[in-house]
């Protein structure tokens, strides 16, 4: 290590600004993504599932929207 | 640019600890809360059920009153401790006479364990034994019951938590206080705004990222507050103070619901990280303009 | 000119006040600690007092001679020394990367190592439990009962916030004294002892002491995962709930000696605290 | 700085040294213990080398409460000289105990050779075949066998810990019924006497029926307060948020108004009334209220009062009559150093609905309340089941016995009674070992349920909001019924 190497400040994101409304990074959608699902088939349990459409419905839509937000968002 | 190696070799260890004795036993809580498994049932072993547990749970009323209950009481506990932090760092920015000594003696709190402040607390509050029923009835006439009257609980548990860490918030804040460069104010006073209007247009944007953070912590401990309240109450009187945590303790380990409770923390695990994570996003983004 | 005065000598009065007050509501529980420490069993039922009339020594002398109550002590020392330096170390180091490297998902790994904070811990006590007794084990060594299972197990809330306590730290450093550093020819490690470590002193101190704080204030998992050899002083402090009585005095005093370690180490980082407490949260 | 660092460096050592001065490395100190036989010590210590156990240290998990406090103080320690097997009893809390024991037994992890069996958690235990059968295990080694050690010297107690063939699993080690207790100088008061006369028109004494505890209760708190003395009518286990107000209302109040098993129908495991249970019968309510409406008459703590409240609140002198776990009566009655009412303790049998309650008990149709105790078990996944043997049956003799129940207030073996010690202790508390020894057979354990722990807690939250006002006795009971029989299916019993 005698060689003096340059140093750089680390940069704050490198993520990309989509249609969502803060600056991301790929896992940080595809967390937001995950989070949708598991909030959304918990509400389509409590809530739609009563009435007789199966919670594969809501796992479809969300896998739809997931891959949506990992692109675009 | 140097390498990234040193840079992860660094990290490394603290991954592979926290991976250890925190993602590890995430998975199994993961796999278990797919499982029926209550080893004092008919049926032994682990039982696949799918996403079932999480089924019963978002109808479960006494979870979800549950939920809500530590959810009023995070908001409660947060709000008090924030605004009363706030008033004390303030001032405490100000040198006075024995500042050293209240301030020395002020963080005692913080380092007696929650088992033994909800122990302490427990002796202060029960009637015949500690002082305050004691001499509330004595002087005011106020019949102090925490056995029997749900307010009187939940009221000492939030009193309890005020005391153990409005402390901490304290010193948070008052170093972020310290931190603040003072010209702005200084200049705004000069320009003749009030002190309120200082207050308010700069030092609380100006402490925004300390106000976030302290908030962000106290509401990530509080979420999952046991230690006190299972000294203090044990959840009750009824079950004004079962907070989730509790609950959580109940189903795991009398009940041995294991399944269902893994699936229930499970739950309260994703509720704190998706609250937490909104106020992490909030704090960068107010980190961001300020740079 | 007069009103101005006054006004003065109120705010004062009230700033005094207020403190005098509060220093009173601090003090309360852990005094009436103190004072139930103080008496033994059959005078605890008379009318509550605040005043210490005689002192029960045995409530202390009985724990503190029993070689049982000295192993916990011993045991809780033991654990929470190592625990918060493990927990300084590794955020010193996870920090340093953090803050200095460009490391791609550096800030979800940030956000993850905190949710390990979040975690409700009575399910998680199952899965630990099942690691310490079956899969970490060589022969009939295991990481059940053992001091170092414990250090490392309170990893998982000590190093959330330490790494954050630390970020901070380490993003306040300005980044041009590594470079200055650099340039006189200093190595990665010489710029981390001589330059990093010491300007971050006040936030390890202060990180060091919040870890030896919750690690040895914890009761929930060392409870579960100790059974003899390891136990601490706080899983002791349960010990005195019993069917036939609990021994609040005895119980008190052990309380009010479990208080006293954190407590001189606290008085001892007293300077650091306001300084190493900034969690990184106000850039100038 | 590195001044600083300096400083924070040497307080931290300057500290661990203070510390570790203070703590010398920690050696076992073994208390004064009763000097066994020459001969005997030999067997034992015979029947360790034959099984390879000298040497061993086998782990055993209890309550902490004095009679494991005294088998790890006393008996440990005398087993470790007389056979060369050391013993390391780990003495917690009701709720770590269970939590630990069972923990490790579900896992199969082997870390204990014995743990405490409560009479009521060993049919969970038998059901998922934790334990080692003892009557087993010792006629296939007859060599480890204690020549004096034999399972038919013990009270009826003993028959909690067997399974349907008689095989024997735990051995009892403290044994126990609830009790009725009250102030013998209260109630022997003339003055006293005399007013409540007047007031209710029949002569004061302790109670045998519901109605006459009431006014007992309510004349002795209005005494209280008439005098402004600290005292109240009646103790009552009412911890808002413990299981102990559980016990107190299922095991001891509902069986004391005819309602036994916790209501719970054991022929086709169904509660409620309808169903054919007898959980939100006319009487479990009748007996739930009758219980409740006491809590006026109880001093203020009793909302938050678990088992060992209720005992510190009769040795404080603060009730004149209460339901109190037997283990408590003999310090409640001798010990001054605990206890302001030594000397004044009466014992009896508990109060009762009507008289047809005790004709059940006495036909053994019922009970009129509760016996407890436990055992020290040996799990499946020990593995060090012959040395745990060997501790189960040490602790198993008859000369062992005498101190320990002095000790303790536990009586597992029919000879203890005998004792002269024994017997001077039963002088002091007015006869209670005489009463567990001539009544014991009124009383009962908890029923034989494999799920326990799990139905107590279904039911456990009505109780508490019963006793905190939000329910009454009725609605309490009739929403725990129902809640249990839609837990039981889920569990497996009664599809």
């Amino acid at each position: 290590m005698t060689e003096a190497k340059p140093i750089q400040a680390p940069v704050e994101h490198k993520g990309r600004r989509g249609f969502l409304p803060i600056e991301t990074n790929t896992f940080d959608r595809v967390f937001i993504s995950v989070v949708i699902w598991i909030g959304a088939s918990l509400l389509w349990m409590r809530f739609i599932e009563p009435l007789g459409l199966s919670v594969w419905i809501c796992t479809v839509l969300c896998i739809i929207l997931g891959v949506w937000i990992v692109k675009k968002g | 640019m140097r390498s990234n190696r040193l840079g992860w070799t660094l990290l490394t260890p603290s991954l592979v600890v926290l991976g250890i004795v925190g993602f590890l036993p995430f998975l199994f809580v993961v796999w278990v809360g797919f499982h029926d498994w209550n080893i004092f049932a008919a049926t032994r072993g682990m039982i696949w059920t799918g996403a079932n547990n999480y089924r019963r749970l978002v109808f479960d009323q006494e979870f979800l009153d549950a939920l809500w209950r530590t959810l009023a009481y995070t908001v409660t506990v947060v709000v008090i401790e924030l605004s009363l932090g706030f008033l004390l760092a303030q001032t405490l920015t100000r040198q006075f006479p024995g500042r050293a000594f209240f301030r020395t003696i002020y963080v005692l709190p913080l380092v007696v364990a929650p088992i033994a402040v909800g122990a302490t607390w427990r002796l202060m509050v029960i009637p015949g034994f500690g002082p305050i029923p004691y001499f509330l009835e004595r002087w005011f006439g106020i019949e102090y019951r925490i056995g029997t009257y749900a307010s009187h609980a939940w009221a000492t548990a939030v009193l309890m938590d005020v005391w153990h860490w409005t402390p901490f918030v304290t010193l948070t804040l008052l170093a972020g206080l310290t931190a603040i460069p003072k010209e702005p104010l200084e200049q705004a006073m000069v320009d003749g705004a009030n002190r309120w209007q200082v207050f308010r247009h700069l030092t609380i944007p100006m402490m925004m990222p300390v106000i976030l953070t302290v908030v962000f912590i106290r509401m990530m401990d509080a979420l999952r507050v046991v230690d006190e309240v299972y000294m203090l109450t044990n959840g009750g009187p009824g079950t004004a103070t079962t907070f989730i945590g509790l609950h959580i303790f109940r189903v795991v380990f009398p009940k041995t619901d294991y399944g269902y409770g893994s699936a229930m923390s499970l739950l309260v695990l994703y509720f704190t990280i998706v609250l937490c994570w909104l106020l992490f996003v909030a704090l960068s983004n107010v980190g961001k303009q300020k740079a | 000119m007069k009103t101005a005065r006054w006004k003065k000598a109120l705010g004062w009065i009230g700033l005094y006040a207020l403190w005098i007050f509060l220093t009173l509501f601090t003090v309360l529980p852990i005094y009436w600690m103190f004072v139930v420490s103080s008496r033994s069993r059959v005078q605890l039922f008379d009318a509550p007092t605040l005043l210490i009339r005689s002192f029960y020594v045995q409530n202390y002398t009985g724990p503190l001679s029993d070689p049982v109550f000295q192993r916990y002590l011993w045991n809780s020392l033991y654990t929470a020394v190592g625990n918060a330096l493990l927990v300084t170390i590794l955020a010193l180091f996870a920090t340093y990367a953090l803050s200095r490297w460009r490391l791609p998902g550096a800030d979800n790994i940030f956000f993850w190592t905190i949710t390990n904070r979040m975690a409700p811990p009575a399910a998680f006590l199952l899965p630990i439990f099942l690691l310490y007794t079956q899969v970490f084990k060589i022969g009939d060594w295991s990481l059940f009962d053992t001091q170092l299972g414990l250090i490392l197990l309170y990893c998982v809330f000590n190093l959330p916030f330490a790494i954050w306590l630390m970020k901070g730290i380490m993003d306040g450093i300005p980044i041009e004294l590594d470079e200055a550093a650099s340039v006189d020819g200093a190595g990665q490690w010489t710029i981390l002892w001589r330059v990093i470590v010491p300007l971050a002193a006040p936030g390890l101190a202060i990180t060091f002491i919040l870890s030896l704080i919750f690690a040895w204030n914890e009761y929930l998992f060392a409870a579960t995962l100790t059974s003899v050899n390891a136990r601490t002083i706080t899983t002791g402090l349960a010990e005195f709930v019993t069917v036939t009585g609990t021994n609040w005095g005895q119980m008190a005093a052990v309380a009010t000696i479990s208080i006293l370690p954190a407590l001189v180490f606290l008085i001892f980082v007293q300077r650091y605290i306001v300084t190493g407490l900034t969690f990184g949260a106000v850039k100038e | 700085m590195l001044r600083h660092r300096l400083i924070v460096t040497l307080s931290i050592l300057v500290f661990a040294a203070m510390m570790l001065a203070a703590c010398p490395a920690p050696a076992p100190v073994a208390p004064a213990a009763p000097a066994p036989a020459e001969g005997e010590a030999s067997w034992w210590r015979t029947a360790a080398e034959s099984a390879g156990c000298v040497g061993v240290t086998i782990r055993g998990v209890s309550e902490s409460t004095p009679p494991s406090n005294f088998a790890k103080d006393v008996l440990g320690p005398a087993f470790e000289r007389d056979s060369g097997i050391k013993v390391e009893l780990e003495t917690t809390s009701w709720d770590q105990m269970y939590d630990k024991a069972i923990k490790d037994m579900e896992a199969g992890t082997g870390i204990y050779d014995f743990v405490y069996i409560e009479q009521d958690i060993i049919y969970a235990y038998l059901a998922n075949n934790y334990l080692l059968n003892m009557t087993k295990f010792l006629a296939d080694n007859p060599n480890l066998a204690a020549p004096d050690f034999d399972f038919g010297k013990f009270t009826t107690f003993i028959d909690y810990f067997k399974d349907a063939e008689g095989n024997v699993y735990g051995v009892p080690m403290e044994a126990f019924i609830k009790i009725y207790l009250y102030r013998t100088d209260l109630f022997g008061d003339p003055e006293a006497q005399a007013a409540f006369k007047e007031k209710y028109g029949y002569d004061l004494a302790p109670a045998t029926n519901y109605q006459q505890y009431r006014d007992n209760a309510e004349f002795f708190t209005q005494w209280g307060k008439d005098r402004g003395l600290e005292l109240w009518g009646t103790t009552v286990q009412a911890a808002s948020g413990h299981p102990s107000s559980f016990y107190e209302v299922f095991e001891t109040i509902l069986p004391s108004g005819g309602v036994y098993n916790w209501g719970i129908n054991m022929e086709n495991w169904k509660a409620s009334v309808e169903n054919g249970g007898t959980m939100n019968s006319d009487r479990a309510k009748a007996a739930f209220q009758f219980w409740l409406d006491l809590l006026p008459f109880a001093p203020p703590e009793a909302t938050s009062s678990t088992w060992d409240e209720v005992a510190a609140s009769f040795a404080a002198g603060r009730a004149a009559q209460g339901w109190v776990y037997g283990e408590n009566a003999a310090w409640i009655a001798t010990d001054p150093e605990r206890s302001k009412v030594v000397g004044n303790v009466g014992v009896a049998l508990p109060p009762l609905a009507d008289e047809s309650v005790l004709q059940d008990a006495e036909e053994g149709r019922g009970y009129i309340g509760y016996y407890d105790g436990g055992a020290f078990g040996i799990p499946a996944t020990s593995k060090n089941q012959a040395c745990a043997v060997l501790w189960n049956q040490y602790i198993g003799q008859e000369s062992v016995q005498a101190d320990w129940a002095v000790a303790a207030s536990r009586v597992v073996m029919n000879s203890t009674f005998d004792d002269p010690k024994v017997q001077e202790v039963d002088a002091k508390t007015n006869g209670y070992f005489t009463l567990l020894k001539e009544q014991g057979h009124l009383f009962a354990g908890a029923p034989p349920f494999p799920f326990h722990a799990t139905i107590r807690e279904v039911i456990a939250p009505y109780v508490y909001r019963a006793i905190a006002g939000e329910l009454t006795a009725a609605e309490a009971l009739d929403q725990a019924a129902a809640a249990v029989d839609a837990e039981l299916p889920k569990l497996g019993y009664g599809q």
